[in-house]
């Protein structure tokens, strides 16, 4: 019973940060119906760069956000810009997948010449410490990746629902010919909802550097997870996604605690065809899978 | 239409190839003609990919190696050239490469790759050319029940061997200190699987209870779940078999959820320069398997230490000198039988030697039996007050510290 | 005797009625219009009676059949075929093989025969002959002009060989002579004994055209009749200029 | 006289890949040239559905993976000789990709991808974590189905197998392009629902591409696994292999028979190359992702489609006017 809710607090924590992780996929999709497949490779790229920076200066691998955000803000709008916007409408979706699948082999590439291959790891003093609560106990690490996944997530909705630019982003989701028409400015909105979708990537690049060793071929064992989670939140939709993460990581800890880390694993797997069959749409919203 | 009869004809010829028995094999297998010029030694080892890191330190023990046998006049008075090919850790990639050595570039010797998972295809292709092929980290017992004539194992002992002088140990201990129950975790990897199953079997059949048994896929990315069962078991040793990011995973998550064994053993992982900072002070106390020290006494691995340091400006690693271990085995083969040719009448004469041999190693005498498995154990290591120590087995030249036990908490 | 009949058909989106309990009734071997202003639900009838949008409510029957639940393919197989408002050509494929698509049986040994042995091209060369654009058989749809494509589209679903055919604005973005040519193509396939049900804007060709015409407003018919009947009727006049 | 010269280059490449064998200097390139042939089975195969139906699938390593274990477990644990082995687990695999296709196919475009990667992941699972019947991680090992042969003969013999596979795949691709089943594939990639008006039944027809495409790429890997004889579960269940069937397909154009075999013509040995040429680093990997990314920029439709309008532009610019005329 104790395994169970330790299981439980670990699989919320965890799937916390799946959220924060799919967020960007969840953008991408909504606002180019393009699956990124590079999106796990840009979390090891800013996981690297948050090493870099705590390495060089000590500082905590948090406060490399100020410069990892902007950084990665614009490199999502240059690569919807230069790459992504430049392939023919009409294949799309398939086209997107194969230049993103090149661009992650890129940066595995370069992350492999600059960094070599070896395993790198940030930890900090509260890395190794819990929080006890009862019989279960919560470790830092987790608490704060969790805390920042929120504090992101819970940013990004603000920006979504409350600015112009997220209603703009929102109506580009929506129904981009409607949003032209009412005079946004979809290529340009399309290119910022790509920088978001980065920008994300660059907070849960550190968070993922806080809490787990990373190596430049680390980013393969994402790739799936990931997809299964939009995919299962119904693709285009942020909140869905974040709800789906949340789901998959309880279920995820919890067969890991009473069964094993194969059927664990396996889980994502079966909801995502579980979902194909009896609601291919996603169970939480958005209306896009089967049409994209 | 064309393509059809293109299907036909290729079966036609197949017969026919099977029959005539390829022009290609019997130009393959004619001697290469100069006996004169460097000795070439070719080499597969994954530069890049999952198995990199480790591929890398093994290549720099190659090269370490070459430069001392160069330094003393080379090999036969010839001078040795290797001859590196990345494989990407990938096994077609692997084939390839030593399909490619033997038969194109017409290598005198090959050194084996990494891995357990590379190492068998790889073998594969020298075995089908007769040629000797000595590795330095197929470790798993898999490797040796392939029937591999000329397969050898340069380190102490294979993966399932490895915790022997710890379950020794452990085994030997008062009745009131020995610990009762022992958790087990470890990637599912035939190497990693080896060792910890290794200790298990033994421990087991010693009357140490297992109280957990985990495997978990390579594509595992969080440990806390599994660090939970084990916490929630209570055991009073942790054995992980494990390579890096795991081992890391699961010392961090265990410490976290306030498991406090009495003993904790990983492979692997502690083992690298980069698992103290990985896990901070946890990693006091920690055991795990190593084939090689630093402080060894072993002869040679002093001059081996120094030429490493000033060649690639850091400390020699474990890869770096199983690498150097195969070296210096096929070295004194070669010697001993005083060719280096790639006929098959060679090498088998070189493998012959190998089996019945003893050698003289930075990593303690070796000796191997009929299916190419060294015979003798890897030392225990353990993190004391930061350092890494070795504390088994008890009394050899190797030993640095007494084995701390139980723990301090971490 | 019926060729298409609808009872209560009804379709919302997102509460909106866009068809609305509509229960119309096609006699073979006519030429219908169906008008209406502007998101009056013509396309959506299409769609729905197509079987590409489910109803929420009422059936479809086709020549007394209940065709509701059928799959858009199985619609095509019993005799139903169609054009798309936007004309609708499969761009990288050439001519002739947009005219190899339409299946109006799933027969085995049909579908992987060679076209050429089974006289598919021949009939295919037929239809783009009556059409006039037997010249193009090797072009790319996409390099065609916009009249080609439509006229394309037409013969690539008289392959299915429909015997009601249901074109969503035949005259759309086309020149005058070209409406010309269609109208009368349409004239001589009603004659061979094919029905037709045409959603069309331009009124001059529907009541020039049609033998019966059927008024949508706001999802719903409010009229029926033979055109001259229909173009005095006050409620279609007041539908149209929304008084 | 265009015809001519065609069956002429035809015949050509035909006598020549027969004679390969006999005439490539090392066994080195006899094994390269079967590894080559492999990938340009696998492409093409892969090309049956990605080519016709525009359906990308980055997973049919998946069936590449279950085709080889098939075989190999056919042959260790039910005793069948080879032929039987390969056959039969092909068909088995056939069998499920129509099981998973008829999930699969209900989505379109980016998730259909999601669930092709989605498969790779699960299936590697599957045969790791089942040890007991595939060995999981320590791999499984394949009798030869030819234990008299020695290395140079059985790499002549699996040069001419996988050769009768690509001649039999590229048959049967050449056989549906000029069926009306092949039509409507393609109509499928272009606009599926307007083929579904047309009366085309579209899922069918996607299911039976898709299982007929799983069972050719599982002849391959059961080939693969008689002659390679050493499997690992995460080296056939890897990502890479899948896609580089679609870096092959794509690079030499999806919409020609020759497509894919071109493009592995090209891939196999460049792969090569840059592990030689740019071996010591990772940055080999970059390039390959850089050409891949160039290829779906600049060229998506591949290299056939590429050359043949450099060669024929005159004529495409007069069908455009006379079709605007």
């Amino acid at each position: 019973m104790t395994l169970l809710l330790q299981g439980l607090a670990l699989g919320v924590l965890t799937g916390g940060l799946y959220a924060l992780l799919a967020s960007g996929l969840s953008l991408y999709f909504g606002v180019m119906r393009v699956v990124m497949v590079a999106h796990p490779a840009f979390l090891f790229l800013a996981a690297y760069l948050t090493y870099t920076l705590h390495t060089a200066s000590g500082l905590d691998p948090l406060l490399a956000l100020p410069v990892t955000v902007p950084l990665f803000f614009a490199l999502g709008v240059a690569v919807q810009r230069l790459l992504v916007a430049r392939l023919a409408p009409e294949n799309l979706p398939m086209m997107s997948v194969l230049l993103t699948f090149g661009l992650a082999l890129v940066i595995e590439g370069l992350l492999g010449t600059v960094y070599t291959g070896s395993y790198k790891s940030v930890s900090m003093d509260y890395a190794t410490r819990s929080l006890t609560l009862g019989a279960v106990r919560l470790p830092y690490d987790r608490i704060v990746a969790f805390a920042v996944a929120a504090l992101t997530l819970a940013a990004l909705f603000t920006i979504l629902l409350k600015s112009r630019f997220g209603r703009a982003l929102r109506a580009t989701i929506q129904h981009r010919e409607a949003a032209r028409l009412v005079g946004i400015r979809t290529e340009r909105v399309t290119g910022y909802g790509f920088g978001v979708g980065l920008a994300t990537a660059a907070v849960g690049g550190s968070v993922l550097a806080l809490i787990t060793p990373f190596f430049p071929a680390a980013h393969w064992a994402w790739i799936g997870k990931l997809m299964a989670i939009i995919v299962v939140g119904g693709l285009g939709s942020v909140l869905g996604a974040a709800l789906a993460a949340v789901m998959l990581g309880v279920i995820e800890s919890l067969v890991l605690v009473t069964v094993d880390a194969t059927w664990a694993t396996m889980m994502f797997y079966v909801f995502l065809f579980l979902t194909l069959i009896a609601r291919p749409q996603g169970f939480f919203g958005g209306r896009l899978a089967q049409r994209f | 239409m064309v393509s059809f009869r293109n299907g036909v004809a290729a079966l036609a010829l197949t017969s026919l190839a099977i029959s005539a028995c390829g022009g290609a094999a019997q130009e393959a297998a004619a001697p290469s003609a100069t006996a004169a010029g460097p000795v070439k030694i070719g080499i597969s080892l994954p530069l890049t990919g999952d198995f990199s890191e480790p591929g890398k330190g093994i290549q720099e023990g190659y090269q370490v190696w070459a430069d001392m046998v160069n330094a003393k006049g080379g090999l036969l008075g010839r001078k040795v050239e290797l001859i590196f090919r990345d494989d990407a850790s990938d096994p077609n990639k692997v084939s390839s490469d030593y399909e490619s050595l033997i038969s194109q570039d017409k290598v005198n010797l090959v050194f084996g790759p990494f891995s357990s998972r590379l190492v068998i295809p790889a073998a594969q292709v020298a075995e089908s050319y007769d040629m000797l092929f000595v590795e330095p980290a197929g470790a798993a017992k898999e490797v040796f029940e392939q029937g591999f004539e000329r397969l050898f194992y340069a380190a102490p002992a294979i993966a399932s061997d490895h915790y022997n002088y710890l379950a020794e140990y452990l085994l030997a201990l008062p009745a009131d200190k020995r610990p009762r129950t022992a958790a087990y975790a470890s990637l599912d990897d035939p190497f990693a699987m080896g060792t910890a199953y290794g200790l298990r079997d033994k421990l087991a059949a010693g009357g140490i209870k297992t109280v957990v048994d985990e495997v978990y896929p390579p594509e595992t990315t969080d440990f806390a779940p599994i660090a939970a069962k084990i916490a929630a078991a209570k055991p009073d040793l942790v054995v992980g078999g494990t390579q890096f990011e795991d081992s890391v995973g699961l010392v961090r998550a265990l410490q976290e959820l306030g498991s406090q064994p009495r003993m904790a053993a990983f492979s692997t992982g502690p083992t690298l320069a980069e698992f103290p900072a990985a896990v901070k002070g946890a990693a006091e106390h920690i055991v795990s398997p190593v084939g090689w020290a630093v402080s060894s006494g072993f002869p040679g691995n002093d001059a081996f230490v120094k030429r490493y340091k000033e060649m690639f400006k850091t400390d020699a690693n474990e890869d770096a000198a199983n690498g150097f271990t195969v070296g210096q085995i096929v070295e004194a083969a070669v010697n001993a039988v005083k060719c280096v040719e790639q006929t098959k009448e060679c090498q088998t004469k070189l493998a012959d030697h190998i089996r019945q041999g003893s050698f003289e190693t930075i990593v303690g005498p070796l000796s191997f039996d009929d299916k190419g498995r060294p015979e003798q154990a890897h030392m225990i290591q353990q993190y004391i007050d930061g350092k890494v120590e070795i504390v088994l087995p008890e009394g050899s030249k190797a030993q640095t510290a007494k084995l701390v036990y139980p723990k301090k908490e971490w | 005797m019926s060729s298409l009949r609808t009872a209560g058909l009804t379709k919302s989106f997102g509460g909106v009625r866009a068809v609305d309990d509509v229960t119309v009734e096609i006699a073979e071997g006519r030429i219908n219009g169906l008008i209406g202003p502007n998101g009056s639900g013509k396309t959506t009838f299409f769609n729905l009676v197509t079987g590409l949008i489910r109803p929420d409510e009422g059936r479809v029957l086709y020549r007394d059949r209940d065709i509701t639940r059928y799959a858009p393919h199985r619609i095509a197989h019993v005799g139903l075929g169609r054009t798309f408002q936007l004309c609708r050509v499969f761009p990288r494929m050439t001519v002739m093989e947009n005219m190899l698509v339409a299946v109006r049986r799933t027969r085995l040994r049909e579908l992987l025969a060679g076209t050429h042995a089974t006289g598919e091209v021949e009939r295919a060369r037929h239809w783009l002959t009556r059409m006039g654009i037997e010249h193009l058989e090797r072009a790319e749809a996409r390099n065609l002009s916009y009249g080609q494509q439509k006229l394309l589209e037409l013969a690539a679903v008289f392959m299915g060989d429909p015997e009601l055919v249901l074109l969503d604005e035949p005259a759309g973005g086309v020149n005058p002579a070209l409406i010309e040519r269609i109208v009368t193509l349409v004239r001589d396939l009603n004659a061979e004994g094919r029905t037709f049900l045409v959603v069309e804007h331009n009124m001059d060709m529907v009541m020039g055209m049609c033998d019966h015409v059927i008024v949508l407003d706001r999802g719903a018919p409010i009229a029926e009749g033979p055109p001259s009947a229909v173009r005095a009727d006050p409620r279609v006049l007041e539908a149209y200029l929304g008084v | 006289m265009r015809n001519a010269s065609r069956y002429a280059l035809l015949a050509a490449g035909v006598a020549l890949a027969l004679a390969y064998p006999w005439i490539v200097p090392n066994l080195y390139l006899l094994y390269a040239g079967v590894l080559t042939l492999m990938y340009a089975a696998t492409a093409t195969s892969w090309n049956i559905l990605g080519g016709f139906t525009g359906y990308v699938s980055l997973g049919h390593s998946a069936f590449f993976g279950l085709g080889a274990y098939g075989t190999g477990l056919l042959m260790t644990r039910a005793g069948w000789s080879w032929i039987p082995s390969l056959i039969g687990s092909a068909l088995v695999v056939a069998l499920f990709a129509a099981l998973v296709g008829v999930a699969a196919v209900r989505v379109r475009g980016a998730s259909f991808v999601i669930v092709s990667i989605a498969l790779v992941s699960m299936t590697n699972l599957l045969v790791q974590g089942w040890r007991s019947l595939t060995g999981g991680s320590t791999g499984l090992r394949v009798p030869s189905p030819f234990p008299d042969l020695n290395r140079g003969q059985s790499h002549f013999a699996f040069f001419y197998l996988f050769l009768g596979l690509l001649a039999l795949v590229m048959l049967t691709w050449w056989f549906i392009s000029r069926s009306r089943y092949g039509a409507g594939l393609r109509a499928i990639r272009e606009d599926e629902d307007k083929a579904e008006s047309l009366g085309v039944p579209t899922a069918a027809f996607k299911v039976t591409a898709y299982a007929l495409s799983a069972l050719f790429v599982a002849l391959a890997g059961g080939l693969y696994a008689l002659w390679f004889r050493s499997l690992d579960p995460i080296f056939v269940f890897s990502i890479l292999i899948g896609s580089y069937m679609v870096l092959m397909s794509l690079l030499g154009g999806v919409r020609h028979l020759f497509g894919p075999l071109l493009g592995a013509l090209i891939v196999a040995p460049a792969g090569e190359y840059f592990l030689v040429a740019l071996g010591e680093t990772q940055v080999h990997l970059a390039a390959a992702g850089l050409l891949l990314v160039l290829v779906v920029l600049f060229m998506p439709e591949g290299i056939i489609p590429a050359a043949a309008r450099l060669v024929s532009r005159p004529q495409q610019a007069s069908i455009r006017e006379e079709a605007a005329g």
